[in-house]
């Protein structure tokens, strides 16, 4: 008699389409998914234990090192997070160049996610454009602060420097150029029969499910709801820029990923305007409030969360007075996003585990910690 | 409902709950029955965030709640024995506990009862000690 | 049972191992030494990497291999995904406790001749991340390293760096007395 | 020009006759001779192809390209041939042996039989067989098998998973394959390679035939495991599929056959759609061969075209797509050219 048999797929640590090193067990029956158990931890660096013997400003380059791919935005939720704890009013000037550094590094991520993901489906090319705009931007950052991927730019009160004078023409050419590569990019992967074959309708997440699971980011917008902290619960000086919030339909593969590219668009809206109230400031305005030498936060906790590249990034600080944080806990959206990943890969193909992988966007500096 | 009102009304519901300054201090067996209040009856649907921290004495066990799409949060914390490290879960009312729980138990120790799947989830199953303790010796890689 | 064998013709090789495998494998290499300098020359220009990346390194070497930095100028842009066909292991990013076993294995499991790069001061030295519980500090407390990319990450042109001074290692084993990383201004 | 390779081997065989051999013994030589060119040929080919297809990947990706071994990157893939032919030849321990073996040995062979076939030029097929299609899509077949050993024999489950989808794949998109060939066949009335040139004289079969050409592009892109069919080496998801566990030489030929197998179907879509080495709005100062060399890589180079812009499909939208859409239009073909033929037929055309 015939009979089909189960078996076990080891996907990872080691796999070309798992962005880093997770590891997925599959239950697989022929090509189909039966269950997936993600194993993750190859990246566990223990960030939350060494905050514990850093100072304050010490945790900032730490913080890079999590989403290495939107450095900035790390800091900023670090930083901020501080700055609450201890009560300071970061000076207006500071505030916009942090909305410009941090939304550039959320242009950075989801230029990679957009190239990974088509990579992940087999376009190679779709891979490489991306990353075309990727470098200019990497440019500008090294202009900014010297490195190209972990920045250590934010400061507690404001931010390290000033912008230099060769920033501002590079970024007002590569405003200029960007929303045509984006055109090129829908054209290439997102326009693309075959890439829209692989992913509409794959592994659809209801929004029920979305909001029971804590998704957040573009995983969860992709479902349908409306929510993006730099609205909802506007930190820093996002309240006053006109911008749109992208909003899927199915909360399928191709939703997720058409949420990243829309994004990108709006992100470039939001540059352009704080590029264009940072010009009408004076040039002598601080860019750092004023802090003492010392950080020293009174005894206390708080907890804030900002709108990262992967989703709601959160940092729990709790001081108890000296000059190290008592403890540090990061709300990694990667970490969260992916908790949901057996029940999305079930009853699909090999290969579109591959693409849920890739569409969920996750990092593993953060996923791990 | 502003997320002060609803602290209010759950401080008058549970006796035993205490408001400190921005979040609430609720003992370890009216946990659930209150984070079930806060789903059913005030719409916050979603655990942001779960933690704890290891206070040498006691651990304390800390839910980030919020309200999506609204957007508005509430602290709540739990103050466990050390000895007895044991809390239990809200996976149940909440799934998205469930890894963060596990990353709890994994660093801390914490065990969460009733929880379905309590390994450990970032470090290998033989590790000794859970690190985010205070009192966790380990030996660096400086030469 | 053989006392003949500590003759005039022992070969080097045979005072430092025993094993047999190990033996004949030198004999042989010492027997092609005219072609191996000819292969030498082929495998130093088509240094495959492995699609093999730990954190924030690996998307630098994503980068090297992107339209700007363009690694497959020198024919080193075939990243294989499987270490059967891999030359080169960039060990690119921090490694773990929990990671370390399956570097070795993956190591292990390419065929040789083989090289190791470790990439980034994770992969040299532990980087910041020196003084955690669950990491492991350098790459060579696991497996041989052939070159060090210092950074953190090393910028792409680091990497191209790094592989041209493999390829000059591989062309050339003396290369590494002259220390040609003190020309490099 | 016209003539040059048909007066080389014609003048061989003079000079072997002239020694007196036996004319059994001339044939043989005479065959083996274009046998070994023939073999030459490919892996020049397939050489030259590895290297076109990453120069045209980096010119599609806003990069060189290979420019640094040899002039403009030339002894590239002579380079990775080389260093592939020195490396350790790794065996897992849990394969069969002989499979694994025996199966990058034999890579070879379905296309290069296929080239004994196949006219180069005017009289430039080292056999002009009569049912030369019917033997091309005979020996095209039998890769699979090859496949299928190099999977199972691994012992590697992301090696089976290739070699099933290998399988699964290729016998699918055989059948459109040779029911895209049968209108060709239908208007010229012949198996014969040459006489389906020839009888392109007055008009292309792509023109004659558009769908059938369609067809047969997509399903020989299939056969020979090309982006976007390339799922039994699927890279993002079954790390190289059966390719998977070799390592060295063995690698290299499979990588090599990939190439050898494009060129296949290159030259069948040159030689059945194309016209061959006719020459295009009687431009005859150029020799046929080199016109069947400018059809064969412009094909090449749309086959890599498309690898470098399409993602890769998923294994159930293959098979659907070969089943309910590639069969169904192949017949539908059939059943068109052979009514247009009717009608032509009572009009007496």
């Amino acid at each position: 008699m015939l009979k089909t048999q189960e078996f076990t797929l080891n996907m990872g640590p080691q796999h070309p389409a798992t962005h880093g090193v997770f590891r997925l067990l599959l239950h697989l029956d022929g090509e189909t998914v039966v269950k997936a158990e993600p194993i993750m931890g190859y990246l566990h660096r223990g960030i939350e234990k060494l905050a514990e013997s850093r100072t304050y400003t010490q945790v900032i380059p730490y913080t890079d090192r999590l989403d290495y791919l939107a450095a900035m935005l790390n800091n900023l939720g670090y930083v901020q997070t501080v700055e609450k704890l201890m009560g300071i009013e970061v000076p207006e000037r500071a505030e916009y160049v942090r909305v410009i550094v941090s939304e550039m590094s959320r242009l950075a991520s989801h230029c990679l996610a957009t190239g990974a993901y088509a990579l992940d489906l087999g376009a190679f090319t779709g891979f490489m454009f991306p990353f075309r705009e990727r470098e200019k931007l990497m440019d500008m950052f090294e202009m900014i602060c010297g490195s190209r991927m972990t920045f250590n730019y934010m400061r507690i009160g404001g931010v390290a420097d000033d912008l230099p004078e060769e920033f501002y023409p590079a970024i007002k050419k590569f405003l200029k150029e960007f929303p045509a590569c984006v055109d090129e990019y829908d054209g290439l992967i997102t326009g693309n029969e075959i890439f829209q074959a692989r992913t509409k309708g794959v592994s659809v997440l209801s929004s029920k499910k979305a909001i029971q699971y804590g998704m957040s980011g573009p995983v969860l917008r992709a479902s349908g709801i409306n929510y993006d902290l730099r609205k909802k619960r506007p930190y820093g000086v996002y309240d006053k820029f006109d911008f749109e919030v992208p909003v899927g339909e199915n909360g399928d593969c191709f939703d997720r990923y058409n949420c990243r590219v829309l994004e990108m668009r709006q992100s470039h809206r939001i540059i352009e305007q704080a590029l264009e109230r940072l010009q009408e400031l004076p040039e002598e305005e601080p860019l750092n409030a004023k802090v003492p030498k010392v950080i020293k936060p009174p005894k206390g906790e708080v907890y804030h969360e900002i709108e990262g590249a992967k989703g709601v990034l959160g940092y729990n600080v709790i001081s108890d007075g000296t000059v190290n944080p008592y403890r540090v806990h990061v709300r990694r959206p990667s970490f969260i996003n992916l908790s949901l990943i057996d029940e999305m890969c079930r009853g699909w193909k090999v290969a579109d585990v591959v693409a849920i992988i890739g569409s969920l966007d996750i990092v593993l500096g953060e996923v791990d910690c | 409902m502003e997320s002060n009102q609803v602290m209010k009304q759950i401080k008058e519901k549970y006796q035993q709950v205490e408001i400190l300054d921005n979040h609430l201090l609720v003992p370890e067996t009216d946990i659930k029955a209150v984070m079930k209040e806060l789903r059913d009856a005030y719409g916050y649907n979603v655990l942001s965030n779960e933690t704890a921290v290891d206070y040498q004495e006691y651990f304390e066990v800390i839910y980030n709640i919020c309200r999506v799409p609204e957007g508005d949060m509430i602290n709540i914390k739990v103050k466990i024995d050390r000895e007895k490290a044991e809390i239990p879960s809200v996976v149940d009312i909440w799934p998205s506990a469930g890894w963060q729980e596990r990353e709890i138990f994994d660093l801390l120790g914490i065990r969460f009862t009733d929880h379905p799947d309590m390994r450990r989830i970032l470090l290998e199953d033989d590790f000794e000690g859970h690190p985010l303790r205070r009192d966790f010796k380990w030996v660096g890689g400086r030469d | 049972m053989e006392v003949n064998k500590q003759s005039k013709e022992q070969h080097p090789i045979e005072t430092m191992t025993d094993d047999p495998v190990i033996q004949e494998q030198v004999k042989r290499t010492i027997a092609l030494a005219p072609l191996e300098k000819l292969l030498n020359q082929s495998r130093a220009h088509s240094i495959w990497p492995m699609t093999f990346g730990l954190a924030c390194c690996a998307i630098e070497m994503m980068a090297a291999g992107g339209p700007r930095f363009d690694l497959a100028r020198f024919g080193y842009e075939v990243f294989r995904p499987s270490p059967r066909q891999a030359d080169v292991m960039i060990v690119a990013g921090t490694i773990t406790k929990k990671m370390a076993p399956y570097i070795k294995r993956i190591y292990d499991q390419m065929p040789e001749p083989k090289w190791v790069m470790a990439m980034g001061s994770c992969a040299m030295s532990g980087g910041p991340f020196v003084d955690s519980y669950s990491v492991v500090p350098g790459t060579d407390k696991l497996v041989p390293v052939d070159v060090y990319v210092p950074g953190c990450p090393p910028r792409p042109d680091a990497l191209t760096q790094g592989l041209l001074l493999l390829k000059d290692k591989i062309r050339d084993p003396k290369v590494v007395e002259n220390e040609p990383w003190k020309a490099i201004k | 020009m016209e003539n040059l390779f048909t007066n080389l081997a014609g003048s061989l065989r003079a000079a072997l006759e002239s020694t007196g051999l036996p004319a059994i013994l001339t044939d043989t030589s005479m065959t083996m001779v274009k046998l070994t060119a023939i073999l030459v040929f490919i892996l020049l080919n397939a050489l030259w192809l590895v290297y076109m297809e990453r120069k045209v990947a980096g010119y599609i990706q806003f990069r060189p390209g290979p420019n640094r071994v040899g002039p403009k990157g030339l002894l590239q893939t002579t380079a990775d041939i080389g260093k592939l032919m020195s490396k350790e030849v790794v065996i897992p321990k849990q394969a069969d042996k002989v499979l694994f073996l025996l199966a990058p040995a034999l890579v070879f062979a379905p296309p290069l039989m296929v080239f004994a076939v196949v006219p180069f030029g005017e009289n430039m097929a080292a056999i002009d067989m009569n049912i030369g299609l019917f033997y091309f899509l005979a020996v095209a077949s039998l890769s699979t098998v090859i496949f299928w050993m190099a999977g199972w024999s691994s012992n590697n489950k992301y090696s089976l998973l290739g070699g099933m989808r290998v399988v699964a794949q290729m016998v699918s998109y055989e059948l459109p394959l040779v029911l895209s060939i049968l209108g060709v066949v239908m208007i010229t009335g012949t198996l014969n390679i040459s006489e389906i040139v020839r009888s392109q004289q007055g008009i292309w079969f792509i023109f004659a035939q558009p769908l059938a050409f369609l067809i047969f592009f997509i399903a020989g892109v299939a056969e020979c495991n090309r982006a976007p069919f390339d799922l039994a080496e699927g890279e993002s998801e079954l790390v190289a599929g059966p390719f998977t566990e070799y390592s060295g030489m063995g690698f290299a030929m499979f990588f090599l056959a990939e190439y050898a197998s494009a060129l296949v179907i290159s030259f069948m879509c040159a030689i059945l759609f194309l016209g061959g080495w006719l020459a295009p709005f009687g431009m005859t100062f150029i020799p046929g061969w080199i016109w069947m060399f400018l059809k064969v890589y412009l094909v090449m180079f749309l086959i890599m075209w498309i690898r470098w812009t399409y993602p890769r499909i998923r294994v159930d939208q293959l098979m659907g797509f070969g089943w309910k859409v590639l069969v169904p239009l192949s017949l539908a073909n059939i059943f068109v050219t052979g009514l247009v033929m009717k009608i032509f037929k009572m009009l007496g055309w």
